[in-house]
């Protein structure tokens, strides 16, 4: 029996996992970062306005 | 103040510990990619096939640290579940409640090789044997304080709620681990004791190397969920302000 | 003072099961129709039925508890009585000891009564049939301390029903497999007295630390 | 009596109302007052206990707490009677029940199930449980609501008489009903700045 198929799926999985674990929080704050951005340009804006 | 208190507060204060996280993150992530590499070629490239269980054996290089993790990390959540819960440290909380995620994703990590493992040795994808189970009721585990913290509406309600579980957990993990391989040993005699053989020194150093670049991914990913929670709880706060309008 | 919670509570307790004791069938009803689905399910054939037997009686119980469990603390929550209970300065493990002790004797200790009934309909080896009633005897309320634990943590949640059983049943996993084995040893001529001890150990465990737990979980809803 | 120095309350990592700081000595009768939503029920449940604030202490003189909140603690499917044996066994007050239920004005509904009560019925019972066990502090939420002016008069002559003890109250009130006859002080919850 070929054991190649499962060591790569293994590993793929393994990849497929723990990227999305990492990445997860990584766009999370970065999502944040941009809404937060925009929220006090526009308060900026009112302010001078 | 207790001690403890006093540690939790100096490496706790938020905008300190979002600065040296940021600082750290970096370099978690060298040490855990070059490690994983590293490893990855030992046993990938360089171990020989181990001559019972042939070439499957190189899922091991990936099963066994994720299996240890997702034990190590489920002790951890609970160890600072107990600080949180004793001490009332929010830092404690943060922590125990970033690492479960991590660790949930470990065990599935174990789960899946595992099966992916015993399709060639076993012939089957599942068998109920006692490492698996044990991962299976760890995973349950996990899901139950992601899902106790994310149903309350106060998220620090829903943390604490969250340690306390997890501790209960941790009281009772030996207990279910034993009692899993006890059941098991009575349920199959002859069960194939592959996995029960001792390890191979050629097997030995990937899976060390395997095994720290875990840890360090554990750590740098506890840090960015640290980073993430950090700035959702202080979003109003001076150095937040600060670090949303510095150029990137 | 602190004495002084868990005699007034069970009581209470009791009275108040006594007044809605048409409710008190429900887990039972609930479990021998659980139990008569798996003849229907995996077929009559009385090899099979006995071979599941102690299994199908043990997930059965257990899920009847877990049913009854959602309960135990919700009432008190709503109506503001947990309040009054831990204003009142009375230690809170004994109170919730008090409060699960009722719980069992009203829906676990049913469900050992009925086990015999159960037993035969599965053609479990009459070898089994004391060992089957001493293990629930045993563990049933382990099951109510450790499902104590998860009602405490989910009473203020809204739909907490379904959690809790995510909660619970990976800390019901020792109990399940030690009474299962008891029983299935004794069917077998087996001794079983080693795995007995261990549910009583374990009763015995929980006995001392789920009534902490429970409290401060509790104190936690409240807030 | 009761102390409260710089007391906070976090919800979604976010202040409640501004630092609350309070001294209640015996005799005095403090009101909680605030728009809706300002942290009335929040405050007292933090003075009695049962909240842990984020920041800032409460200390409370020794010695039995007396709680009235939004849920009453009864319990439906007893009686009035039942009610406050129980409370009564809780507490191990020496009063007799029978006199409390008379002195709020329940002899009639004595041995009807709290279920079939009046909201301003189920609120007297609640009360009688102040009578019951004396305390030297009173914490109660919105005792005036869902009453009649009877049962305002009753709430007034019950902190009459528990004033003249030397026992202090610290109740919350959102009306515009203040008990006519006594004194009291007032502690206005403010925003957070």
């Amino acid at each position: 029996m070929d054991h190649t198929p499962f060591i790569v799926g293994a590993y793929a999985a393994g990849a497929l996992v723990l990227t999305w674990c990492a990445l997860a929080p990584v766009l999370r704050l970065r999502r944040l970062r941009r809404q937060l951005a925009d929220r006090q340009r526009r308060r900026a804006a009112a302010e001078s306005a | 103040m207790s001690t403890v208190k006093r540690i939790f507060h100096q490496f706790g204060s938020p905008p300190w510990l979002f600065r040296f996280a940021g600082f750290a993150i970096p370099w978690l992530w060298a040490a855990c990619l070059g490690l994983g590499a590293w490893g990855l070629w030992w046993g990938l490239v360089k171990a020989p096939p181990d001559y019972l269980q042939g070439e499957s054996v190189r899922i091991m290089y990936l099963h066994v640290p994720s299996a240890w993790m997702s034990m190590g990390i489920y002790a951890g959540m609970a160890v600072f579940g107990f600080c949180a819960l004793v001490w009332r440290v929010r830092a404690a909380e943060v922590i125990a409640l970033a690492s479960a995620p991590v660790g949930a994703a470990f065990t599935l990590l174990a789960l899946v090789t595992g099966s992916l493992w015993g399709r060639p040795t076993w012939g089957t994808y599942w068998v109920w044997d006692a490492r698996l189970t044990s991962e299976l009721v760890l995973l349950f585990l996990y899901l139950g304080v992601m899902g106790l913290a994310a149903a309350f509406d106060e998220p620090r309600k829903g943390a604490r709620a969250a340690c306390l579980l997890a501790l209960v957990g941790l009281v009772n993990l030996p207990l279910i681990h034993y009692s899993v391989e006890w059941w098991n040993t009575l349920h199959q005699p002859a069960s194939v004791g592959v996995e029960g053989s001792s390890i191979h020194p050629s097997m030995l150093w990937p899976l060390l190397l395997m095994a720290l670049a875990t840890k360090f991914y554990y750590l740098a990913n506890l840090l960015t969920r640290t980073r993430l929670q950090l700035v959702v709880e202080n979003r109003k706060s001076r150095w937040v302000r600060d670090w949303v309008l510095e150029t990137r | 003072m602190t004495g002084r919670v868990f005699l007034p509570l069970l009581r209470r307790d009791l009275l108040l099961a006594y007044r809605r004791r048409s409710e008190l069938l429900l887990p039972l009803v609930f479990l021998m129709v659980v139990v008569s689905l798996f003849p229907l399910g995996v077929g009559p054939g009385l090899q099979v039925l006995s071979r599941i037997a102690v299994g199908v009686i043990w997930i059965a119980a257990l899920l009847a508890t877990v049913l009854s469990l959602d309960g135990l603390f919700r009432g008190d929550f709503e109506d503001g009585s947990l309040e009054q209970l831990v204003i009142s300065g009375h230690s809170l493990p004994l109170a919730a000891l008090a409060r699960v002790a009722g719980h069992w004797l009203v829906a676990g200790l049913p469900i050992v009564l009925l086990s015999p009934l159960l037993a035969l309909w599965m053609n479990l080896g009459e070898g089994g049939w004391s060992v089957l009633v001493i293990s629930l005897a045993l563990g049933t309320p382990t099951l109510s301390l450790l499902g104590g634990i998860g009602a405490a943590l989910t009473v203020s949640l809204h739909r907490g029903g379904q959690l809790l059983s995510l909660l619970v049943f990976p800390l019901y996993v020792p109990i399940l497999i030690l009474a299962a084995s008891a029983v299935t040893a004794a069917t077998d001529g087996l001794p079983y007295n080693g795995q007995l001890g261990l549910l009583a150990a374990a009763l015995v465990a929980a006995l001392s630390l789920a009534p902490w737990a429970i409290a401060a979980a509790l104190r936690l809803s409240l807030e | 009596m009761l102390k409260a120095r710089k007391l906070q309350l976090e919800r979604h990592f976010e202040p409640v109302f501004a630092p609350v700081d309070l001294d209640v000595a015996g005799g005095e009768l403090w009101l909680l007052t605030g728009p809706n939503g300002a942290g009335k029920t929040t405050l007292i449940r933090l003075l009695a206990g049962l909240l842990r604030p984020t920041s800032g202490t409460v200390s409370r003189a020794p010695g039995p707490v007396a709680f009235l909140g939004h849920q009453l603690g009864l319990k439906d499917d007893l009686t009035v009677a039942e009610n406050l044996a129980f409370h009564q066994a809780l507490t191990g007050a020496e009063a007799p029940v029978e006199s409390a239920i008379a002195a709020v004005g329940l002899e009639g509904a004595r041995n009807q199930a709290a279920r079939t009560l009046s909201a301003g019925q189920r609120k007297r019972c609640a009360l009688a449980r102040l009578l019951l066990a004396p305390a030297p502090l009173w914490l109660l939420d919105e005792p005036y609501a869902n009453l009649d002016a009877e049962g305002v008069a009753l709430v007034d002559r019950l902190l009459a008489e528990q004033l003249d003890r030397g026992g202090a109250c610290v109740m919350s009130t959102h009306g515009a009903l203040r008990p006519p006859e006594l004194p009291w002080r007032e502690l206005a919850i403010e925003a957070p700045s």
